[in-house]
C-alpha cells in the first residue's frame, strides 16, 4: 500500500503540471474572450516536442546539453519531498524546507549557465536578469516558509502540512503576512506576469523564455515540462504549508482520494488568481522588480516578528 | 692586566697610523689592534662572569654591565674596521679621498675606540666625563671627513651641543661631590665611595644633579628633546663611524646615567628617576616615530630609527623590573642590528653615491645580498620575531603596562607607525625597477661579510645565550633593578 | 607507530618535515627543477604526516608538552593540542597536500623568472607557522608564530616583484596584519595585567581576576587584531589586493586556510579562556557576520578580475563563519549549551567546506591564468572547449560554493540555517531582531553568491572565446588536475559524508572549558543524517544525493533511449536573426552583473565611464571604438583609510618642524629641557 | 682671603661674560675672556694658599698658561687672517637681551636654588653669582650667531662651572683637574680648526646660514 502511496506522490507532480498550465492558458483566453487552446493541449506540446529532430549550437558545451536533464531531474525529487494529498509520508530525509529552495536554486543555476552558453545575447540577457530576481526571490522565500516552520517548530515540510488548523490559532495574521510574501515569490520564481510574460518572445522583456531560446526537440520539452512542475511545487507549497485543510492524515484510501481532490480544488484556485492576474496586470519595469521583492521580504520579516512562540 | 693591554695596543695603533707611509701598514695594524681589543675583552668578560667585579688597579673597574658594553664594543669595533678597510679602499678608487685622509681616519678610529673602552670602565665619574669628551673630539673630525659644507655643519653641530650636554653633565656629577665631607681630602673619589655614602645627600640637591646628568648625558643618548644632533651627525659621517657611533657610543653615554640613576635611587626611592627616563623615553619614541614616516634619506632614516630604539631602552630602565633585563637584552641586539644595517647603507651610498631614498631603486637587481640582508636587518631592527627585538620589546610592554598602562599603549602604536614607515621606504628602495645607469656587477664579499656575520650573531644570540653572558646579563639585571 | 603519532614527537617530526623542506629548497638555489622537486616531495610528505597525526590526536584528545625552555622570562615554547587545534591541523595539512600537488606543475612557469628556492623556503615557513600558531598555548609563543606567518606570507605575496601593484599589495597587506597584531599585542597584554602570566591554561584560570571592563576591551582589541587577519569587513581592504597577487597555489592556501587562524583564536579566546562572556558579543559578531556575508558577495559581483572575485569571496563565507559562530556565543550567554554546540558544529563545519571549495577554486583560477596571462574575466569565454577537465572543476568548486545540494557547501549552510532559527525563537526582542538580520542576509548572500558564480563560471568557460589569447590555451598538467580532482572529491566526500563529521563537531565543542559541564550530548546526527537540536529538522546527505542520481539516471533513460530513440540531432549554428555573430554580442562579465549593481547602487556607488576613440580626432562623428567601464568606489579606503593616512603624514611632516636647522634652536631645546625638568622636581 | 675680594673678583667675571653678550667686535669678546680666565687662575691660586699642595701650584700655571694666553692668541690669530672683526648679530636686540639676562640672575638668586647655593652656607652670595654667571653663558649660545662667539660661551660656560666647584669646595684631585684642563686646550685647538674650515666653507662665521640639514 505505502508502495503505491510512494509511486502516486513520485508521478503526481510531472504528470499533472501540464494541465495547470492548460488551465491558466484557458483562463486567460476565456478573460479575453477568445476560446483558446483545450487544458490538455501542453500534454500534447511536450509530447511533439519529445519525437522531433533537434539542432544544437556549435558553441554549446556540454553544459547545454545536460542542463534540461539535471533540472528536470531536480523537479522530480522535490516532487517526492514535498506534502502532496498525504501529510503522514513523513520523508525525514530530504523532505526539509531548505533542501526544497536549495534544490530548486541548483535547478536556476543550470538554468542560468545553459542560457549563457550558446554565447547569443538573448540567452546571456535573460540568465542575467533571472539571476538578479531568483537571487532577491531566495532571501523572500526562505524567510516566508521559516514563518510556518517557526510557527509549527520544525522544518520538516511534511510536520508542518499535518499541523492542520494554522490559520484558526494565534499565528493567523502572520501566516497571512507570509503567504502574500511567499505567492509574490512564487510569481518571481515561475516567471509570471509582474515579473516576466511567459508568453513573449520579445527580447527586451522576456526573462525566462531568452534562456530557452535555444532549446528544440527533446531538450526543449524537457525543459517546458521543468518549468510547468516548477509552478506545480509552488503552487502545492503555497497550498499546502499556508492552508493544510483536507490533506490526508491516515493511510486509508478514503482520506487519499479527498486528499488528491482537495488538492486539486487548491490548485486550480491558485491557478484562477495567477490568470486573472496576468490578464489585468501590466509587466512591471525590471527596475520596480526589486522594491516587489523587499516588501515580500519586509512582510516575511514581520511574520516572523509576530510570532511569539517561545522554544529557547 | 688585560685592560692595559688593550688600550695600550689602540694608542699604538693610532701612534703607528699616524706615522705610516703604506697604506697596508696602516690597515693591519687597526685590524690587529680591535683584534686584539676582542680578545681581551672576551677574556675580561670571562673574569668578570667569574669572580664579579673585574678592578686590575684603583683607576680601573669593570662590573656586569661595564663587561657586556665592552664585548659590544669591541665585537663592533672589529667589524667597523673590518668593514671600514674595503669601504676607504673604494672610496679611493673612487676618488673621493686622498690618502691623508685615510690615515686621519684610521688614527682617530683608534683613540675612539680606546676613549669609549676608558669610558666604561673608568672608576671615577670625572675621569669617565673625559673619557666621553675624548670620544666626542676623536669624532668630530670623523663627521668632517668629506670636507663638504653640509658635514662641516653637521660636525659643527655635533661639536657644539655636545660640549654644551657634556658641560651640564659635569656640572651634575660636581654636584654629586656635595655628599663627599671634604675632611676626605681630595683623594681619588670612585663611583662605589659615592653609593655608599649618597645617604647625607641633600633630596632636592639630589633631584637637581640627576636632572643635569640625565639631560648631559641624554644628549650624548640622544633622547628627545637633546637629538636634534643626531640624524646629522650619523648621515654625515662615513657609513663604519656611524655604524660604531649609532650603536655603541649611545648604550656607553647611557651606561653612565644608569650609573647615576643607581646613586639617586638610594638617596629618594626610584620613582623620580624612573618617572624621567619614561617622559624622556616616550618623547624620543613619538618624535622619532613621526618623523621616521616622511624621511627622505635612508641614513638619516638609521640614524631616527637609533633615537627610537633608545627611547624603548630608555621605557625598559624607567619600568625597571622585568623592563631592566628586557632593555639590557634589547641593548645587545640594537647595537649588533643597527651597525650591520648601517653597513649596508653604506653599500648602497658606494653603488648609488646618493643618500636619497628617492634615487635607490630596484635596489634587488643592483645588489641583490646586500638588499636581502637590508630587508633581514630592517624585520630585525623593527622586532619581527625570529630575531631578540621582538621579544624585547613585548617584555618591555608587558613590565609598563603593570605600571603605566597608557604609556605602554602609546609607545605600542607609535612602535607601529615606526615600522610603517620604515617599512614604505625599504620596500621602495629594494623593490621596483632598476635605474639603467646601474651597472649589475658582482657584490665585493668584503663589504658583505661583516654584515653577514652580525646578523648570524643577532640570530644565534636570540636562541641561545652562552652561559657566560646569561651571568653577566643576570648580575647587572641585579644590579641596575 | 601509534604512541610516536600520539605524543609530542609525533608533531616535532611534523614540523622537522617543513623544516627540512625549508632549509633543502634553500640549498637547490641554481637548479630551479631539483628545488621544486624538493620543496613539493617534502610539502606532500609533511601534509600527509599531518593529517595522519591529527587525526590520531584528534581521537586521543588533549596532548600537551613543551620543546625547550627559551632565553626570555615569560616565553616557553609549549604546545597544547586539544581536538580543536587537531581539527584546524587536519584543515591545514589536507589543503597543504592538494596544494603542494598542484604546485609540481603550477610552479613550472616560474623556472627562469624568480628563484624557485626562495618560493620554497617561504611557503614550507608559511605551513610551520600555521601549524605552530593553531597549537601554541603560550601567548608570546603564539604571536611569535602569529608574525611570522604574516611575515612569510609577505613574502609570498611579493614573490612577483616585477610587477608593481604586487609589491604595493604586498605593503597594504603586511601593514594591516601588523596593525592588527599590534591590537592582538595589546589584548594580551591586558590579560597579562592581570593573570600577569601569558599561558593559556593560567590565563584561563584566573579569567575571573579580570574586571568587565577590561575584558571587553580585551573583546573589541581581539575582535579588531584577528578581524584584520580574517578579512572582516571594515578591516578587509587588504585581502582583495594581498591574495590576486600571490602565486594561485599559495593564494588559496592563504584564503582557504591562512584566514582561518583568526577564526581559531576567536573560539579560543571567547569559548575557552575568556569565559563567562556578556550577551552583546554575541550580537556583535552576528552583526558583522551578516554584514560581511552581505558586503562581502555585493563586492564580489561588481569585481572582473577573476582572483579578486573569490577572494571577495572569502570575506562572504568568513561571514557565514561568524554567523555560527556568533549564535554559538549568543546561546551560550543565555544559557542554552545544547545549541551553543550545535552552533559552533556549524562555523567549524563550513570552515573545513570553505577551505576545500575555495581552495579548490583559487587553484582551478590559477590555471586559468597560466594559460591565458591575464586574470581580466572579460578577457576569457570559450575555455570549456580548451580546458575541460579545468572547467569542470571550476563548476564543482562554484557548485559547492554557492551551497548547491549535492556538494558540502549546502550542508554546512543547512546547519547554520537551523542555528539561525533556533536564535529566531527567543523571546528577547534584541536577540530575535538580529537573528532575522542574520538569517536574511544569510539568504540574499545565497542568491547573490549563486548569481555571482554564474556570471563567474559562465564568464569565464562558457560560449566563444572573447580574446585570441583563449584559442591557444592548453589543459593544465597532470599534477595540477590531481590536485584540484582530488579537492573536487573532498568537496562531494565530505558532502555525502557530513551526517557522520558531524558527530566529530560535536566533541570539537565538549572539550572546551565551556561545554564541559553540559550533561546529554545532543544527538547532533546519527550516521546518515543530521538532526538538529529539539528536532527541528533533518537531512540525510546520502539519501538527496542517490535520489537526484536515479531520477538523473531514469531521466536521461527514458527520454534518450525510450521516447527518443530514431531522432537526428543537427549541429547548426547559434540563431543570430540574420547578423554574423562576432564575440562582440555575447554577454561580458560587467554586463550580467550590472542589473544587480544598479540594484544595490546605495551600497556599491557605482561609476560608469564611457572612453569614445575617434577615427579623426577632429571630427568627432565616427567614432571607432567605444570601452564602457563600470566601477564600483571603495568606500571604506576613501571615508577611513585616506584620511587616516593624510592625517598620521601632515602630523610628520609637522614633526618635521623640530629638526629646524638653526643651531641656537637645538641649544634653546636643551635649555627648556633643563628648566621644565628642574621645575618639577 | 676674605669673601669681600673673593666677591668683588667673581663681579669682573660675570661682568666679562655680560659684556660677552654685547660685543660687537670679535676683539673685544676675545679680550673678555681672556680676563675671565685671568680671574679663574687668581682664584685657583687663593684655594692654593689655603692648601699649599705643590701639583696645585702647577695646576694654576698650565691654566694661566691655556687659557690666559694660549686661548687669545689662537682666536686673535683667527680674527687677523680672515679679518673677521665684527661679530654676527645676535638674535634677541639689546633691551630684549638685558631683560633675559635680568630673568636668568633673579632665577638663579631665588629660593628654587637654595638648595645649590647653600652647600656651603657663606659662601651663599657667591655660589648664586656663579650660578647666574652659568645661566648667563649658556644663554649666550643661544643667542650669537657667530659661530666664534658660540665657541667663547662654551669655553665661559666651563669657566662658570669651575668657578662654581671652588666656591662649594668640590675642587677635584689635582690630577682630575689637569687632565679636564688638557682637554678644554684640545676643545679649543678643535674649535679654532673647526672655525677656520667654517669661514672656508660658508665664508662667514653666521651659524644661522647653516640650514641645509633640515628634516
Amino acid at each position: 500500500m505505502m508502495i503505491f502511496i510512494w509511486i502516486l506522490q513520485l508521478i503526481c507532480v510531472p504528470a499533472l503540471s501540464p494541465l495547470c498550465m492548460g488551465i491558466i492558458k484557458k483562463i486567460k483566453a476565456k478573460l479575453q474572450n477568445r476560446v483558446g487552446a483545450s487544458i490538455f493541449q501542453p500534454y500534447k506540446d511536450i509530447w511533439k516536442l519529445l519525437h522531433k529532430d533537434e539542432v544544437i549550437s556549435t558553441d554549446a558545451s556540454w553544459v547545454f546539453r545536460f542542463a534540461p536533464f539535471i533540472i528536470f531531474a531536480t523537479t522530480i525529487v522535490i516532487g517526492a519531498s514535498i506534502p502532496l494529498f498525504a501529510s503522514f509520508l513523513k520523508n525525514t530525509l530530504t523532505g526539509d524546507l531548505l533542501v526544497v529552495v536549495y534544490t530548486l536554486a541548483l535547478g536556476t543555476f543550470f538554468l542560468a549557465l545553459a542560457g549563457m552558453d550558446t554565447g547569443s545575447a538573448f540567452g546571456g540577457f535573460g540568465s542575467s536578469r533571472e539571476m538578479t530576481i531568483s537571487a532577491l526571490a531566495e532571501g523572500c522565500l526562505i524567510l516566508a516558509l521559516f514563518t510556518t516552520a517557526l510557527s509549527i517548530g520544525t522544518t520538516n515540510l511534511f510536520v508542518i502540512s499535518n499541523a492542520g488548523m494554522l490559520l484558526s490559532t494565534q499565528f493567523f495574521l502572520s501566516t497571512i503576512l507570509a503567504f502574500i510574501g511567499f505567492f509574490i515569490v512564487l510569481l518571481a520564481e515561475t516567471g509570471r506576469f509582474p515579473f516576466d510574460n511567459p508568453a513573449t518572445h520579445l527580447e527586451l522583456t522576456m526573462i525566462h523564455e531568452a534562456m530557452i531560446l535555444e532549446y528544440s526537440g527533446k531538450r526543449l520539452a524537457l525543459m517546458e515540462w521543468a518549468v510547468a512542475n516548477k509552478f506545480f511545487i509552488f503552487a502545492t507549497l503555497g497550498a499546502n504549508l499556508f492552508f493544510p485543510y483536507g490533506i490526508a492524515h491516515s493511510v486509508d484510501t478514503h482520506a487519499i482520494v479527498i486528499g488528491i481532490i482537495v488538492l486539486l480544488i487548491k490548485i486550480f484556485i491558485l491557478c484562477a488568481i495567477v490568470g486573472i492576474i496576468e490578464s489585468t496586470m501590466a509587466k512591471f519595469r525590471f527596475f520596480r522588480l526589486p522594491d516587489l521583492l523587499i516588501t515580500s521580504l519586509i512582510l516575511s520579516a514581520l511574520a516572523i516578528g509576530l510570532i511569539q512562540m517561545q522554544i529557547l | 692586566m688585560e685592560f692595559i693591554i688593550i688600550i695600550s695596543s689602540l694608542l699604538i695603533a693610532s701612534l703607528i697610523a699616524i706615522l705610516a707611509k703604506h697604506r697596508i701598514i696602516v690597515e693591519c695594524v687597526s685590524i690587529s689592534a680591535s683584534a686584539v681589543a676582542l680578545i681581551e675583552s672576551f677574556v675580561v668578560a670571562f673574569k668578570v662572569a667569574l669572580s664579579g667585579d673585574y678592578t686590575p688597579f684603583a683607576f680601573f673597574s669593570v662590573d656586569a654591565l661595564g663587561a657586556l658594553l665592552m664585548l659590544i664594543i669591541s665585537c663592533v669595533g672589529f667589524a667597523a674596521v673590518a668593514y671600514s678597510i674595503p669601504y676607504l679602499r673604494k672610496e679611493t678608487a673612487d676618488n673621493i679621498i686622498g690618502f691623508t685622509r685615510v690615515k686621519q681616519y684610521f688614527t682617530l678610529f683608534s683613540l675612539f675606540l680606546g676613549a669609549m673602552f676608558l669610558a666604561i670602565s673608568s672608576s671615577s665619574p670625572i675621569f669617565a666625563w673625559i673619557a666621553i669628551e675624548a670620544t666626542t673630539l676623536s669624532t668630530a673630525f670623523l663627521i668632517s671627513f668629506y670636507n663638504k659644507p653640509s658635514s662641516m655643519e653637521a660636525a659643527w653641530k655635533y661639536l657644539i651641543i655636545n660640549s654644551i650636554g657634556l658641560l651640564l653633565g659635569f656640572f651634575g656629577t660636581l654636584l654629586y661631590f656635595t655628599s663627599i665631607d671634604s675632611s676626605l681630602g681630595n683623594g681619588f673619589i670612585s663611583w662605589h665611595i659615592l653609593t655608599t655614602n649618597a645617604i647625607h645627600m641633600d633630596p632636592l640637591l639630589a633631584k637637581m644633579a640627576f636632572v643635569f646628568v640625565l639631560i648631559g648625558y641624554g644628549t650624548k643618548v640622544g633622547l628627545a628633546p637633546m637629538h636634534t644632533w643626531l640624524p646629522d651627525a650619523h648621515s654625515k659621517a662615513p657609513a663604519p663611524i656611524s655604524a660604531l657611533l649609532s650603536g655603541v657610543l649611545l648604550n656607553v653615554a647611557l651606561v653612565i646615567v644608569l650609573k647615576f640613576k643607581i646613586i639617586t635611587d638610594s638617596v629618594i626611592d626610584q620613582s623620580f628617576s624612573q618617572t624621567l627616563l619614561i617622559v624622556f623615553g616616550i618623547l624620543s619614541i613619538l618624535i622619532s616615530a613621526l618623523i621616521i614616516l616622511s624621511q627622505k634619506s635612508y641614513k638619516r632614516l638609521l640614524a631616527y630609527s637609533s633615537i627610537e630604539n633608545m627611547g624603548i631602552i630608555a621605557l625598559g630602565f624607567g619600568f625597571g623590573g622585568l623592563g631592566v633585563m628586557a632593555a639590557i637584552l634589547h641593548t645587545i641586539y640594537h647595537s649588533l642590528i643597527k651597525s650591520a644595517l648601517f653597513f649596508l647603507s653604506g653599500n648602497f651610498l658606494l653603488k648609488y653615491h646618493s643618500a636619497k631614498i628617492a634615487n635607490v631603486k630596484g635596489a634587488l637587481k643592483a645588489l641583490p645580498i646586500t638588499s636581502i640582508l637590508f630587508l633581514i636587518g630592517f624585520f630585525a631592527i623593527t622586532g619581527a620575531p625570529p630575531f631578540g627585538i621582538f621579544l624585547t620589546k613585548l617584555l618591555t610592554f608587558s613590565a609598563g603596562i603593570t605600571v603605566h598602562p597608557v604609556i605602554t599603549i602609546m609607545a605600542i602604536l607609535l612602535t607601529a607607525i615606526v615600522f610603517i614607515g620604515f617599512f614604505k621606504h625599504a620596500s621602495a628602495m629594494v623593490f621596483g625597477g632598476k635605474p639603467s645607469e646601474i651597472k649589475e656587477e658582482k657584490e665585493s664579499t668584503w663589504l658583505i661579510l661583516p654584515p653577514l656575520v652580525l646578523l648570524i650573531l643577532v640570530l644565534v644570540l636570540s636562541f641561545y645565550q652562552p652561559p657566560f653572558l646569561q651571568v653577566l646579563i643576570h648580575n647587572s639585571t641585579l644590579y641596575y633593578k | 607507530m601509534i604512541n610516536l603519532l600520539t605524543s609530542g614527537s609525533g608533531f616535532f617530526l611534523l614540523l622537522l618535515f617543513y623544516t627540512l623542506g625549508a632549509i633543502g629548497s634553500l640549498i637547490f638555489k641554481k637548479k630551479d627543477e631539483w628545488a621544486n622537486g624538493w620543496q613539493s616531495l617534502f610539502a606532500i610528505v609533511g601534509s600527509l604526516w599531518g593529517i595522519f597525526f591529527s587525526i590520531s590526536a584528534f581521537m586521543t584528545g588533549d596532548l600537551s608538552f613543551a620543546a625547550y625552555s627559551s632565553v626570555f622570562p615569560l616565553l616557553s615554547f609549549s604546545f597544547h593540542i586539544d581536538q580543536l587545534s587537531a581539527f584546524f591541523i587536519f584543515v591545514i595539512s589536507l589543503i597543504t597536500l592538494f596544494c603542494s600537488l598542484y604546485g609540481i606543475g603550477y610552479i613550472k612557469h616560474y623556472y627562469k623568472k624568480y628563484s624557485i628556492s626562495a618560493l620554497g623556503f617561504f611557503y614550507h615557513l608559511f605551513i610551520m607557522d600555521m601549524l605552530m600558531v593553531v597549537t601554541a598555548s603560550n601567548g608570546l609563543f603564539f604571536l611569535i608564530a602569529w608574525e611570522i606567518m604574516s611575515i612569510a606570507s609577505y613574502f609570498l605575496v611579493v614573490y612577483d616583484h616585477n610587477d608593481v601593484n604586487n609589491t604595493k599589495a604586498g605593503f597594504l597587506y603586511l601593514v594591516m596584519t601588523h596593525v592588527g597584531t599590534a591590537f592582538i599585542i595589546l589584548a594580551f597584554l591586558l590579560m597579562y595585567k592581570f593573570t600577569n602570566s601569558f599561558d593559556f591554561e593560567s590565563i584561563q584560570a584566573q579569567s575571573v581576576a579580570i574586571p568587565v571592563f577590561i575584558k571587553n576591551s580585551i573583546f573589541i582589541l581581539a575582535l579588531i587584531g584577528f578581524g584584520t587577519k580574517a578579512g572582516i569587513i571594515p578591516f578587509h581592504i587588504w585581502l582583495p589586493a594581498a591574495h590576486p597577487a600571490a602565486p594561485s597555489h599559495v593564494s588559496a592556501l592563504m584564503s582557504g586556510v591562512m584566514i582561518k587562524t583568526g577564526i581559531y583564536m576567536m573560539i579560543r579566546l571567547f569559548l575557552d579562556i575568556l569565559q563567562p562572556i556578556p550577551l552583546w558579543w554575541g550580537i556583535t559578531i552576528l552583526i558583522i557576520g551578516s554584514l560581511s556575508a552581505l558586503l562581502g558577495v555585493l563586492y564580489a559581483l561588481a569585481e572582473h578580475d577573476i582572483k579578486k572575485l573569490l577572494a571577495y569571496h572569502s570575506i562572504e563565507n568568513i561571514g557565514i563563519i561568524l554567523l555560527g559562530f556568533g549564535s554559538a556565543l549568543v546561546f551560550i550567554s543565555l544559557g542554552n549549551t545544547l545549541l551553543a554546540l550545535f552552533g559552533l558544529g556549524a562555523a567549524l563545519f563550513h570552515t573545513l567546506n570553505h577551505a576545500t571549495f575555495k581552495s579548490l577554486l583559487f587553484l582551478s583560477a590559477g590555471s586559468v591564468i597560466n594559460q591565458t596571462h591575464t586574470r581580466n574575466m572579460e578577457e576569457y569565454g570559450g575555455l570549456i572547449k580548451y580546458m575541460p577537465q579545468t572547467a569542470f572543476f571550476f563548476l564543482v568548486g562554484s557548485m559547492a560554493i554557492s551551497a548547491l545540494p549535492p556538494f558540502n557547501g549546502f550542508f554546512s549552510e543547512w546547519l547554520t540555517f537551523q542555528t539561525l532559527l533556533q536564535g529566531m525563537t527567543s523571546v528577547n526582542i534584541l536577540v530575535k531582531s538580529t537573528f532575522v538580520l542574520a538569517t536574511g542576509a544569510l539568504a540574499i548572500t545565497g542568491g547573490l553568491a549563486l548569481a555571482c558564480f554564474v556570471k563567474a563560471f559562465g564568464a569565464t568557460f562558457l560560449a566563444r572565446p572573447r580574446s585570441t589569447e583563449v584559442a591557444h590555451a592548453k589543459e593544465s598538467s597532470l599534477s595540477q588536475l590531481i590536485g584540484m580532482g582530488a579537492l573536487a572529491l573532498c568537496c562531494l566526500l565530505f558532502g555525502i559524508f557530513s551526517g557522520y563529521l558531524g558527530s566529530l563537531f560535536k566533541n570539537i565543542g565538549t572539550h572546551l572549558t565551556v561545554f564541559r559541564n553540559i550533561s546529554l550530548p545532543p544527538i547532533l546526527s546519527s550516521k546518515i543524517n543530521f538532526i538538529a537540536p529539539n528536532n527541528f529538522g533533518s537531512v540525510s546527505a546520502l539519501a538527496l544525493i542517490v535520489f537526484l542520481i536515479l531520477a538523473l539516471f531514469i531521466v536521461v533513460l527514458l527520454v534518450k533511449f525510450v521516447i527518443n530513440r530514431n531522432q537526428k540531432t543537427k549541429i547548426g549554428a547559434t540563431w543570430d536573426c540574420g547578423t554574423n555573430l562576432t564575440q562582440r554580442m555575447e554577454i561580458t562579465a560587467t554586463g550580467f552583473a550590472r542589473s544587480i549593481i544598479l540594484i544595490f547602487a546605495g551600497i556599491l556607488r557605482p561609476s560608469i565611464q564611457n572612453e569614445i576613440e575617434y577615427r579623426d580626432s577632429k571630427i568627432r562623428y565616427f567614432p571607432k571604438s567605444r570601452t564602457v567601464t563600470l566601477r564600483t568606489r571603495d568606500i571604506y579606503r576613501l571615508y577611513f583609510y585616506l584620511p587616516l593616512n593624510k592625517f598620521i603624514t601632515t602630523l610628520s611632516v609637522r614633526a618635521k618642524a623640530i629638526q629646524s636647522g638653526s643651531i641656537n634652536m637645538y641649544v634653546f631645546y636643551i635649555l627648556i629641557a633643563v628648566a621644565i625638568a628642574l621645575f618639577l622636581s | 682671603m676674605n669673601i669681600f675680594f673673593l666677591q668683588f673678583l667673581l663681579g669682573i667675571l660675570f661682568l666679562s661674560i655680560f659684556y660677552l653678550h654685547l660685543a660687537k667686535k670679535n676683539f673685544g669678546a676675545v679680550i673678555a675672556y681672556s680676563i675671565q680666565s685671568l680671574i679663574i687662575t687668581l682664584i685657583l691660586l687663593t684655594s692654593f694658599l689655603e692648601t699649599n699642595s705643590f701639583f696645585l701650584l702647577f695646576v694654576v700655571l698650565v691654566t694661566l698658561v691655556i687659557k690666559v694666553i694660549l686661548a687669545p692668541i689662537f682666536f686673535l690669530r683667527l680674527i687677523q687672517r680672515h679679518k673677521l672683526t665684527f661679530s654676527v648679530s645676535t638674535y634677541l636686540n639689546l633691551p630684549l637681551t638685558l631683560i633675559v639676562l635680568a630673568g636668568f640672575t633673579a632665577i638663579a638668586h631665588s629660593q628654587k636654588f637654595l638648595s645649590l647655593t647653600n652647600i656651603i652656607p657663606v659662601h651663599h652670595a657667591l655660589l648664586s653669582l656663579a650660578l647666574s654667571a652659568f645661566f648667563v653663558s649658556l644663554f649666550l649660545i643661544i643667542n650669537r650667531k657667530d659661530a666664534l662667539s658660540q665657541a667663547i660661551g662654551i669655553l665661559s660656560l666651563e669657566n662658570s662651572i669651575v668657578a662654581f666647584a671652588i666656591f662649594a669646595g668640590l675642587e677635584q684631585s689635582p690630577m682630575l683637574q689637569f687632565g679636564i684642563i688638557f682637554d678644554i686646550f684640545i676643545w679649543l685647538v678643535i674649535a679654532t680648526v673647526f672655525i677656520s674650515m667654517i669661514y672656508r666653507h660658508f665664508g662667514s662665521l653666521d651659524t644661522s646660514s647653516m640650514k641645509h640639514l633640515k628634516d
